[in-house]
């Protein structure tokens, strides 16, 4: 609930660009252990983009990473699976050929010996997915591609809060989610970053955001332009920044987007 | 599964039955379509030349199909991840010349030769494979150049024309002769007391442990059917298939079945019970979601060419027993698509993702016994060739019409 | 291995079948046009039961053909190897089962057939080795430069025919007589990549080729296309084989000089007698033999001559029912045939 | 182009050659791999053989290349689907085979055994697209049926291996003539003012409609290039390349040249500017998609197949011209594979949704070039074999290595 | 803002399974021109399989469908798109292969003769895309594969509502949409209804349901169990029909689900 001193991840002066569309710019970005840190803006903000940067799905043009504040270099989501960062990604990429319990396992299967321990991983996946109040899943051997979008969504957060990992970064986790199950989720979320894990929730539901989240960063095309606590925000405050970039004295200076912006709003 | 009260751990045997027969008329129908193709060839076949349904022609029919069979074997772990290998064919002309000019010319012992032909088989795949993952590529690019590159390295090893012998009698043994009756039914004994164990171990397993199990008579059943069609097939071939038995006498199962068997229970083994067949299957379905789970998708690339290569090393092994030589035509002709041919109407889809060991034998089958077949209906060539085709045609469309019906009410 | 053939078996007494395997109909088109209508005629007339059949150039098909007519009950099994190891396989599953042997056109090389009936395959090299040197000289060519297009580099046959020709022609070539031009293996005997591979040759040597020893018909037709775009066609002698329709007509016009052919009614009458007798107990005279150059034992053989067709000669051909005058002298060839003394 | 400011509907000539050079550097070549793959081996090959750089051998070149170029270009429809046709080639010798039969033995004109030619070669394609889109049967499994009947249909025409003979002179033109000097140069001139035209035109609509357009000084490059390229080439064919000018004169434009380009422009258009083309990408792209948009999958499955046999059948007829004849050999062998492998080397995926029909033209380009510099390079076959398939596999590395560094930008 | 005598589309008695799997059970659903039927139910209560039935993507076991009082049978997207019915599915099924304008217009395209008028395509989607107020996207000629999750629900909705359709039903179309492109939806929808459209809005957010509704139908496991009129319930009751199939006298009947059931909230 409180930062600590050094954030657990941290990014620096972040680039990232497509050919010739940049879609990143100096993107400084920390998170702490214990907090759960909500990453808003507009659609095309470049959430999902530094999400996949931080996982190193994508590389980056030029920026620094800070993992517990040594300097690290993520080429891949092993790198990143081996830090313990987990990520539920928006496009959700699972193996419509695979199960549910293949697919929640994936990468980090259970064996016994060199065989695979079916057994009991289906009796861990049925487990989590009733904690996330899916009751309509009629067998965790039923192949994904047959399941309705909430459910496919719970599978792949199923997936990501398995193992026992140090950061938890799920990207619009709840869009496609029932009420109960939203619920579920947030709460969740909240448990996961009090029992010290760095969780870091990207949403467009503000009501959502409000409820669990510690601190508020906001991105505005591309530009990391606040980073504040939730609680000296409010609503309209944090609906402007993701719509205009600026709201008071948050946000990009006036009439100004250098690259030296947007720190007013940034605590330590 | 936590809909209360839909899925008991152990269901009835008629509830499974009931069950079974409502997906075979959903539409989701495994591989009946497939053993159903093949038992429609063998009747029609054995109506229109009985001499087909004879000991001496299934015993044929297994010498026959087995080359290509064990190279369909390899290309499932290619085809499952979305690649191609073209040159599988022309990998195994390569890899048996190889161990057959060095045993000619080397005086190399058999299990010298085998093994290099074997190493040969790997690097070739590592190659292809780093080609593929590596530099990226297209596969169909890479194998088409190998399948270019290889007939020329073929030529080179029997020398523009030639025709190598083989005369090891161990190698010679492989594709033609068969095991003594006796071991024969112990082949056959341990195989069905190996299925059994494995298949009551997991039953009791997840029975222990609460989860969904079937019950006890249906895997009886299962373990009674295979031992039933084994001991038929066994007893079969036991029998005197000799023309001339005080000339010479021929029986006993034939040896390239227990090394088709073995090949099988292994991969299947390998595909479907290991963290590796699993990431097989993964990749094939979704590279992105595999990369993202933190699958070296680059290696897993590269290994399945390697077990493809391999395999080929094998059935170019088989295939150059049953001929006693090599040639520079060795691997080539109709081969490759026979091989691909027999993993895709076995149900192994060309996009990834979908495939089994089994497809390879079933397909393997169905090639090898509409060629035989062909070959005892009719002798003129176009004919032959006309009717092939449309006899896989046909085949194939069994299954074809029965998947869609399968499609058409959402399963997959 | 004829004698025990009526007592064996304890009773069921086995009806005379003999069984012939051919080996293709890609590389030459004598297989299924002439071999298999005269060993059929031959058959019939002696009242024998037979089946023949083609194992497609595919080794597998060729094992698993034998396997089928032995499972059917064959007495005589007649083959055209398609390679010596696949032949020898066959042959020793054959003799194994008591079943008379008989190698048709090739040699099994260490396969121990009881007969053997052929063409000799140096002997057609040879003969259109002498063809293309008669005709360059007839032509009057000094110092020719020769381009030779061989068949497939896979077929060991197409190696014996080389193997004759150059016996005619390296002895000119070490004379400077003749010089030596670009020789090249076609893959398959495929005619659309002779084409391409001899019109590189007339690239290559600035279309300076002054002869081409084309391996059969169908190479010195692609030759031939080749010739005729550059309108040197009928300058260059090109030779041939297998006597086709296409290469007569060639010959005719005057495009080709000289084509090989083998009169295959009289192998196939050959050998449908050797098998009519080894399927009765009979012991055939009047036989040569041939010595395996692998086993070193002589094989029991019957031999015939291939024949080098000129345009003078063609005529012979039709006269043997080989080919038919209407298929050749069909169209703008009828002056022609005139001309060549065909009616 | 919402975003204020940031895309003005004309940039300049400069800000276009630097955003290129941006997208090169980024690894987003466009064609450029393929041409200059076509570049290093023609380089290679000329300094190794000076005659491969010669009017005789480009002329050849042209020859010896339209054939799979064109079967290549019907494959693309095919390819694009995300299907497979592999008896295209064979459809190509029946085609073939049946207009010659035809003209040898009914006498009948020309044009009427092309037409029939080309009916098979609909008909082909219409059956097989029924199997494949009506009754499901996987592609590969329908044409490798195709594969082994056509086999069978292609002996019985040519009467079990006979070679049969073509000799009518309009048909031989196609494949072994060249366009008088004065036609060379109108069919060059009006194709270079048709492509000025519609590119000039479309400025101008899009200038006038307030929409993003070219420079005009970029659209004047592209058009003089085109210009200067194809006026050297044309001059060049326009050379006596006669070795003999006395005996017999050889110059102007193969006519396979306007053949290939008609068919280019014609096919391009349908893919890149009808809906009919649209709608094949997109049911390559993703068929459900496509589907629920409304779009008749089936028929335009069907329709592909169609084009591709019947492109095919043009193929066959350009191979019997150049060979004079047709054969058991016609369109087997390597022309499948020669076929697919130029569409696939020119960049077109396997798995559906990509391709140009330009790629047949530039893959066609590589493996003609690659075919005729080895056969001036070598005599050996073995060599001949393993240094082609090793050429391919160089000139496809370059492609990849570059499509690679694109994708690993994150350009697709 | 009234339903009619008829309703526009009703659905009667439908069934429909994926093998032994039943997803949807008797099912009566009525919509009505002029209106917003709001569907809502749980994750997996069968709302997307419903959709799919209509449009003719799934075939269905039994049941009966009526437009315009008269009975019609659909066999695929095609004659749903013939009858004037366009859709905005959950999974979006874009071609991933094809820019924003070819995506847009896929299946409708306009033509000068033969030849695609892609000019006249491309003002027309730059159009409507800056009325969902979307503004990060770079150029209407970008591939769909480079969008982030928000635009290319964008792109599908665009592509719904670009033609001139009786029926318009809307499969979660905010879950990915950020705060101002949501409201434009809402207000679309709305502007939708209004023109005399019947809309069909499936949303698990019960905010933008009530704000737009005029109807609101609940299913649950696959059953219907209420369709009222929006403002006779309360945003609690909704949420307990969904999350228990019954609240007060909606919905199921205390204790038996059997065929003849959950009419007692249906009005006529
Ligand atoms: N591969 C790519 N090539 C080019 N542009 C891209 C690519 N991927 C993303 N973009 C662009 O980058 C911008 C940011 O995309 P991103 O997916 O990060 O947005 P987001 O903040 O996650 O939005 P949303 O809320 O809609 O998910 C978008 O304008 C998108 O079009
Ligand atoms: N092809 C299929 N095979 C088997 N079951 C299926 C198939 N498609 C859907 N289902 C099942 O049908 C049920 C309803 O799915 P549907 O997608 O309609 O749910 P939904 O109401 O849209 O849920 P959500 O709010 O999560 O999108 C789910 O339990 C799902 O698992
Ligand atoms: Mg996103
Ligand atoms: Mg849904």
């Amino acid at each position: 609930m409180t930062s600590e001193d050094t954030p657990l991840l941290e990014l620096r002066g972040l680039h990232k660009s497509f050919g010739p569309v940049q879609v990143l710019r100096d993107v400084d970005f920390a998170i702490n252990a214990g907090a759960v840190t909500a990453l808003v803006g507009d659609n095309g903000a470049g959430k999902s983009t530094l999400v996949k940067c931080i996982s190193g799905i994508y590389g980056h043009d030029s920026g620094e990473f800070l993992f517990d504040g040594r300097p690290v270099n993520i080429h891949g989501p092993r790198d990143a699976a081996a830090l313990g960062i987990e990520i539920v990604y928006q496009d959700l990429a699972l193996c419509d050929n695979l199960d549910i319990v293949q697919n929640m396992f994936l990468g980090r299967e259970r064996r016994v010996g060199l065989v695979l321990d079916d057994d009991t991983m289906e009796q861990l996946a049925a487990k989590t997915l009733s904690d996330l109040a899916v009751r309509t899943v009629k067998s965790v051997r039923q192949r994904v591609s047959s399941l309705s979008g909430g459910q496919r969504q719970t599978v792949a957060i199923a997936k990501a809060v398995l193992w026992n990992s140090r950061v938890v970064i799920l990207d619009e986790p709840t869009a496609a989610l029932g009420v109960a199950q939203t619920a579920q989720v947030l709460e969740l979320v909240r448990r996961l970053a009090d029992s010290g894990l760095a969780v870091v929730l990207i949403s467009h539901n503000m009501n959502d955001v409000f409820a669990v989240a510690d601190r508020i960063a906001a991105l505005y095309l591309g530009r990391m332009v606040a980073q504040v606590k939730a609680s000296e925000v409010t609503h309209a405050q944090v609906v402007e920044l993701i719509t205009a970039g600026r709201s008071g004295n948050l946000g990009l200076p006036p009439e100004n987007g250098s690259s030296s912006n947007a720190d007013n709003g940034v605590e330590s | 599964m936590t809909n209360a009260g839909t899925t008991q751990p152990v269901a009835s045997l008629t509830a499974h039955v009931a069950a079974y027969w409502r997906r075979v008329r959903g539409g989701d129908m495994g591989a009946l379509p497939a053993v159903l193709g093949i038992l429609v060839l063998v009747v029609g076949f054995s109506l229109a030349r009985p001499v087909f349904f004879s000991a001496t022609n299934f015993a044929n029919l297994l010498f026959q199909g087995a080359a290509v069979t064990v190279i369909a074997m390899g290309l499932i772990f290619v085809l499952l991840l979305g690649e191609i290998d073209l040159s599988a064919g022309y990998t195994s002309g390569v890899c048996a010349s190889l161990a057959a000019i060095l045993m000619l010319e080397q005086h190399m012992p058999w299990y010298f030769a085998i093994a290099i032909a074997l190493l040969t088989g790997v690097v070739t795949g590592l190659v292809l494979g780093m080609l593929v993952s590596k530099v990226g590529i297209p596969s169909f690019v890479v194998t088409l150049a190998a399948f270019l590159s290889f007939q020329g390295v073929l030529l080179l090893i029997v020398k523009q024309g030639q025709i190598i012998s083989i005369q090891d009698s161990t190698i010679l043994k492989i594709g033609n002769n068969n095991l003594p009756i006796w071991a024969g039914w112990v082949f056959y004994g341990v195989s069905i007391a190996g299925y059994a164990g494995v298949q009551l171990y997991r039953t009791l397993r997840r029975s222990a442990k609460g989860l969904t199990r079937d019950p006890m008579s249906l895997v009886a059943l299962r373990i009674g059917a295979l031992a039933v069609a084994g001991g038929v097939a066994v007893y079969i071939l036991n029998l005197e298939r000799s023309f001339n038995p005080a000339r010479t006498s021929l029986r006993g199962v034939p040896i390239v079945v227990p090394i088709v068997v073995i090949l099988l229970v292994a991969l299947t083994f390998v595909l479907s019970r290991t963290t590796y067949g699993l990431h097989l299957y993964a990749v094939g379905g979704n590279v992105e979601a595999a990369r993202r789970a933190g699958i070296a998708t680059d290696r897993l690339r590269i290994s399945a060419f390697v077990i493809c290569s391999t395999l080929a090393a094998i059935g170019g092994i088989i295939a150059a027993s049953r001929d006693n030589s090599v040639s520079p035509t060795s691997g080539g002709s109709n081969v490759l698509l026979y091989a691909v041919g027999a993993a895709v109407i076995g149900g192994t889809s060309l996009f990834g993702g979908k495939g089994r060991v089994l497809d390879a034998v079933l397909g393997g089958a169905v090639v090898a016994i509409i060629d035989n077949g062909m070959n005892l209906l009719t002798e003129s060539s176009w004919i032959k060739y006309v009717v092939t085709g449309l006899v896989l045609l046909a085949a194939a469309g069994v299954d074809a019409l029965s998947r869609r019906r399968a499609a058409a009410r959402g399963l997959s | 291995s004829d004698e025990g053939n009526g007592g064996s078996g304890g009773g069921t007494e086995k009806k005379a079948k003999i069984g012939v395997i051919l080996p293709d109909s890609a590389s030459s088109a004598r297989w299924e046009t002439a071999d298999r209508k005269y060993l059929e005629a031959a058959f019939k007339a002696a009242g024998v039961d037979f089946e023949i059949k083609n194992a497609q150039g595919d080794k597998a098909q060729f094992q698993t053909i034998a396997d089928q007519m032995i499972t059917g009950g064959i007495t005589v099994l007649m083959i055209v190897n398609l390679d010596s190891g696949t032949g020898k396989a066959v042959l020793d599953k054959a003799k194994a089962q008591g079943i008379g042997t008989i190698d048709y056109d090739r040699l099994t090389l260490n396969g121990g057939a009881d007969y053997y009936v052929s063409f000799d395959n140096v002997k057609v090299g040879t003969l259109q080795g002498e063809g293309l040197v008669k005709c360059l000289t007839d032509g009057g060519a000094k110092n020719p430069v020769i381009a030779e297009l061989n068949g497939s580099p896979t077929d060991n046959n197409a190696t014996l025919f080389k193997q004759g020709y150059d016996g005619v022609l390296q002895p000119k070539y070490d004379s400077k007589e003749y010089v030596k031009g670009p020789d090249e293996f076609v893959p398959d005997w495929n005619n659309t990549q002779a084409g391409t591979i001899f019109e590189n040759m007339m690239t290559k040597t600035s279309n300076k080729i002054d002869g081409v020893l084309a391996a059969n018909d169908g190479l010195g037709n692609a030759a031939i296309a080749v010739l005729k775009r550059n309108k040197l066609n009928g300058k260059v002698p090109v030779t041939g084989q297998d006597a086709t329709v296409q290469g007569l007509q060639n010959i005719l016009v005057g495009d080709q000089c000289m084509t090989v052919y083998k009169a295959i009614k009289k192998e196939a009458d050959g050998a449908a007698e050797l098998a009519v007798a080894l399927a009765n107990g009979q012991t055939p005279t009047g036989l040569t033999t041939v010595k395996d150059t692998e086993s070193g034992k002589d094989v029991q053989s019957k031999l015939l001559e291939p024949v080098a067709i000129y345009k003078d000669n063609v005529k012979d051909v039709v006269a043997d029912g080989y080919v038919t005058k209407e298929e050749l002298c069909a169209g703008s060839f009828a002056d022609l045939c005139t001309k060549a003394g065909i009616s």
